[in-house]
């Protein structure tokens, strides 16, 4: 038998559910005084979420999509990038997000409906949240091409769902990262369902790590509730993308443990029992457990930075419940650079409504 | 060699028990009756798309298909609207009459190419070898403070296509009638869902198989002084400022056009030929919204009819805003009624 | 961080030889010019799409530009529109200014998605943090003997959508100003170029970087008695109809729409304030094609200028059919002059 | 290392281009009074080419997408099938769709610009060519769905090219076909050539086959100038789309030896001398060897076939040229089942002045 072409992907895993090391991870990832940063940024994602869910809740925000059980993935993809690299998230990578600069404030008036919330104080040039599953991955695509012609040393990055894989513009994303040789991650976060539809019946393929090899790219399968893990595959395909080696697709299994978003409810078509088995694998407890056993973490810090964290998320909170209504005007005037004539008319007349109330 | 499709025709199953009819329903919970009474009168039926399933869709209106007609009749898809259009032509083509549903209306632009190039124009590529007998089901616009792409009024996309049929309900009873009506066209149809209105009311809707005819306007109220053309959710605008409008004497008529394409112009053109006076009400921007080819309607054939000039009340060419501001954006009854008074004046 | 850019004013370039301007060109020439001009000047311009490299694109639009900027300023892409819809939004976001193709009017569908949702909405979505200065180039339209899906005129597919401007030439000299100017707008533009006029005449095209306003109708014949107003290839017709109707003694004004979106619609309502008559000619299916809009103004702001009814001479509510009967599919200049007498003997 | 998946595909040959077998086909597919048949078969369909071409030339037909050196893989994938599966072409599969009926006149009346092209005859369930690159592959797939929610043991095969393969539409239809587990055939025949785009810039991929490992389809690269290799691949991928064990994908290796059509010219962008090297390896040469050294075939059976197939399709020319134009009202007549009012008076506009003229 003449064999044209073999593959294999890869698993990551070091930290185990239990808190104990599956393997021993790379030093250079492995640092623990890092280590633990990184762990209390999960903690202060994880608060942001519950606050935002019971902002929610109590009618001050629109619908909302959580983040609950995503904290390892989304910061450890966050942690490996740079300022001057580009992100492109769906819309529930805060944890990513946030270590890039941007301000929770402004995720809660995206949510809470006012453009505004894109507007990104910092970083100026990340894309937005966006809405169109996995429309986001060809932008990241297109911003890698222009960084690799205009010879910039910088990576993009974007992050799709395990439904996401199934649209047809992560296929286009991947391909032509692998056709330019692009300085590109495709992050694919296996969260188990998109909305209803389980992961199994998105794809015939084993692994979703394997879409990558549609487009000639590097693949791994990594597991996305353990911040090793993470963090060592991030930084492969980093590497990788900043070497001029191209571009790479890497698949963190995670599950999601919240509904959808606020406006879903999970228990329609959701086993709670995969629920519960779901929560002995999340990846905050087990990081808790590695960092007490090292000593390094405990019940006393944890209070302590609950409430600072709970402190700085009200003051976020409070900037956005404050916030005025944009004024009518705000509708007409980002549409252009230069607006026409006809459009400026529009908005003199809604303006002159608007005053006449 | 011919396709043999296992599907009967409503005539041979015979006797149906009609669900009960004696309570009123809503918009959506006539869309999903609708389905559920040509689902099991044709075998050739199925209903496909994101979360259509166990889960019902997202806003129910496929609520308890799957787990009355099976899975084999009730398919989720992959997350992909290319994957969804271009499944349901193929389907379509060899005998099935396939019902799929976009999530969002703002996520129905994936699908224009399978739609535009491929559903709207087997039956004249072939000679009428192929066909494509198929439903485009999309909640459609905005007012529910939705996030991002969750309201947008892009039937104007269609309206240009030969070969396409795009239809828009504003009552239960005409939901569950066009709906039928849809699905048993041997044709693709674009089926907009105003979600707006899904909820808003009940009205008693009997489950009896009744399509309506599928280019035909409606005319709702009566008038001598005004004519309200309107479809969709925004029919609620025209009526309301019809209410507000008979408050001080004028008598408005108002038209829910239902079907956009093919338009049954006539019977606009006839109200316009009695009242002069045309105000068009419409979610979607104004420049080249279908409004635009009601008002070109009126300007060829209606010209000496018409007493003032045709007036258009519709969203501005903007981006319909995220919903701290959406409702500024959407025509109020205000508007339409404003629009109606300088009507008057004009003439 | 603000992404820097090495793109250089065209200023700071210095002096640029401007290519031989004494030879006539092309309406084709005219593009390929006006790209080149504009690459000379402006590094951050890049120019991609299927066989625009070393093929120098099907039509030869982009001929020679790739020898003379090199492969990384002109790039082929993999065979997917939705691809090079999505890579172009992407790196306009980043700073760039892509030029992309899509080969022709019936492969541009599958791009619509990343055009509605994104380039025509970055702006507005990040309070103008980010925007997309992209050229889309469709050849566009009908005449040439192509096979199946290409001679589309989809126009009307992008005129309802908010953010976006789309532009179709009429001649060499405008084909050059007016992609100019699209290229160096900093918001999304839809460049079509009617490819039947595509080698129709030459004319001398001074290559002088000078851009033509991309919101202003063009009077390309003053008339008293009709205002025919087109755009595209169809100008040609209309021109015809009013060399026609001059020797019956008929003064007819021609009007190019060139920019379509936002419309100049104060050139077409002056116009008509004098000749009291209009006939808008189009290739595109008459129902809800872009005339729509423009006969839409001139019953809502025209009205009592207005001497007879408005006239449509357009292609059938049908698809353009197969190359054996196209011509009979696109308005003639025939149906122009009767369309035209139309209005007169109605006035 | 943990691993994730691992893949593996198979490149399958038979005859090499000297004519003599680099490894022993299977029996079941070897059987030489077939091959022969097949073998005419491809022969018929290089003169109709020819003719085509030339009818083309000499203004009689318009542009023609020609499938000069594709003879063995186009005859091998029509001969895998049976007549109730169903066919998705693109534009040059000329030798699949004979064999499933489609007669040479509807070829030529299509690219002569008339609709009545696409009425086959027969098979009456088969989809026409398909422009828009790849849009087919997902009908194929919808079709395929409708087979197998029906219980009809039909298979739907499907073609794209090289530059086809990068198309989101075929990686939507690779991906429903393993989703669904779909009786499905996705033909990648990999031409070299996408127009003027060579097959490295399309993807970074190592074989076009892989693109089905993204749908976790079975995948498969064969020779397609050998027949032996077509007929086995094909025959492998029907048994098990038959068998209920889903879809497969198989990279067709050929080559493009004509312009893309007739409209293209190739020396613009390609290297006559790849060309020549193409001509070493195609199809016919290697088959005619193949049975001439079996004692199945001689030069004169050659020119007597020769003659037979110039007088089969000088008939169906000539059926072409002689048909009528079709009336101005068949740009209507088939748009709606049943066409709205406003249509109708359209229609007999348009009828009223053609009567003019
Ligand atoms: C193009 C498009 N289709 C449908 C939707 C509606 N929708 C929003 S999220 C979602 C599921 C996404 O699942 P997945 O990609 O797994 O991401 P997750 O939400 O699990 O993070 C769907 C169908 C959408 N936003 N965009
Ligand atoms: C969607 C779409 N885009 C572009 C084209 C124009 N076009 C026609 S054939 C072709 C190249 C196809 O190459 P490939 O898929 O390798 O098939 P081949 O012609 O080599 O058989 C292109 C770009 C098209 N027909 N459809
Ligand atoms: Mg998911
Ligand atoms: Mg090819």
């Amino acid at each position: 038998m003449t064999v044209a072409a073999t593959f294999e992907i890869e698993y990551l895993q070091y930290l185990g559910p239990d808190g104990r090391f599956v393997a021993e991870p790379p030093k250079d990832i492995a640092d623990p005084g890092r280590i633990l940063e990184l762990f209390k940024q999960m903690l202060f994602v994880r608060t942001f979420d519950s606050k935002s869910i019971a902002l929610q809740r109590t009618g001050k925000l629109g619908t909302y999509a959580a983040c609950l059980g995503h904290e390892a993935t989304h910061v450890g993809i966050g942690a490996a990038m740079r300022p001057e690299d580009l992100f492109a998230p769906s819309y529930r990578e805060y944890g990513a997000q946030f270590m890039r600069g941007v301000h929770p404030r402004e995720v809660l008036m995206y949510w809470g409906g006012d453009e505004r919330g894109n507007d990104f104080e910092i970083p100026r040039h990340d894309l937005p949240w966006c809405v169109p599953i996995a429309t986001q991955c060809l932008h990241a695509a297109g911003a890698a091409l222009a960084f690799k012609l205009r010879n910039e040393p910088r990576v993009a990055v974007t992050c799709c769902g395990d439904g996401g894989s199934s649209k047809t513009d992560t296929y286009a994303a991947i391909n032509s990262a692998g056709a330019y040789e692009l300085p590109f991650v495709q992050c694919i976060i296996n969260n188990g369902w998109a909305i209803s539809v389980p992961r199994k019946a998105q794809t015939g393929a084993k692994t979703l790590a394997q879409k990558g090899l549609a487009g000639g790219l590097h693949c791994l399968q990594v597991d996305g509730n353990d911040l090793f893990a993470v963090l060592e595959g991030m930084r492969r395909a980093m590497e990788r993308a900043r070497n001029g080696e191209g571009g790479s697709v890497i698949e963190f299994m995670t599950y999601r443990l919240h509904d959808h978003t606020t406006a879903d409810d999970a228990r329609r078509y959701r086993d709670e029992a995969e629920v519960k088995a779901a929560w002995d694998k999340e990846p905050i407890a087990r990081l808790r457990t590695w960092l007490t056993a090292q000593g390094l973490w405990d019940e006393e810090q944890e209070k302590a930075w609950a409430v600072d964290c709970g402190k700085r998320i009200d003051v976020e909170i409070n900037a956005y419940l404050e916030s005025k209504v944009q004024p009518v005007e705000a509708m007409f005037d980002y549409l252009y650079a230069d607006p026409p004539a006809d459009l400026l008319a529009q908005r003199e007349a809604a303006i002159a409504r608007e005053a006449r109330r | 060699m011919n396709v043999a499709t296992n599907a009967k025709p409503a005539a041979e199953t015979g006797a149906d028990t009609a669900a009960k009819t004696d309570t009123p329903i809503t918009l959506i919970e006539a869309i999903t009756q609708a389905m559920a009474w040509e689902m099991r009168h044709d075998d050739s039926v199925v209903v496909l798309g994101e979360d259509v399933g166990v889960n019902g869709g997202v806003f129910r209106a496929t609520a308890g298909l799957q787990a009355r007609f099976g899975s084999e009749r009730v398919l989720d898809t992959p997350l992909d609207e290319t994957t969804i259009a271009g499944l349901t032509v193929g389907m379509a083509l060899q005998g099935m009459k396939p019902v799929a549903e976009a999530q969002f209306d703002g996520f129905m632009y994936p699908m224009v190419d399978h739609i535009v190039c491929h559903a709207a124009r087997f039956r004249t590529r072939t000679r009428g070898r192929l066909h494509c007998p198929m439903v485009l089901r999309v909640p459609w616009g905005g007012g529910i403070r939705a996030p991002e792409h969750h309201s947008e009024a892009n039937e104007a996309i269609f309206t240009n296509v030969p070969g396409l049929r795009v239809v828009m309900p504003s009552s239960p009873a005409r939901a569950y009638g066009l709906l039928l009506a849809a699905i048993r066209e041997p044709d693709p149809v674009i089926y907009f869902e105003p979600k707006r209105i899904y909820r808003q009311y009940k009205e008693l809707v009997p489950d009896d198989g009744e399509a309506l005819p599928l280019d035909v306007c409606y005319v709702l109220r009566d008038g001598t002084d005004v004519t309200l053309v309107s479809w969709g959710a925004q029919v609620k605008e025209a009526l309301e400022a019809a209410d507000r409008l008979a408050e001080d004497g004028i008598s408005a008529e108002v038209i829910d056009v239902a079907t956009l394409k093919p338009l049954d112009f006539d019977t606009i053109a006839e109200s316009v030929s009695r009242t002069g006076r045309c105000v068009i009400v419409h979610e979607a921007a104004k420049t080249a919204g279908f409004g635009a080819e009601i008002a070109a309607r009126l300007a060829e054939e209606s010209m000496y009819d018409l007493l003032a000039p045709v007036e258009r009340v519709t969203g501005y060419d903007t981006h319909i805003p995220l919903f701290r501001l959406e409702m500024k954006y959407l025509p109020s009854t205000e508007r339409v009624v404003e629009a109606a008074k300088r009507a008057l004046a004009a003439g």
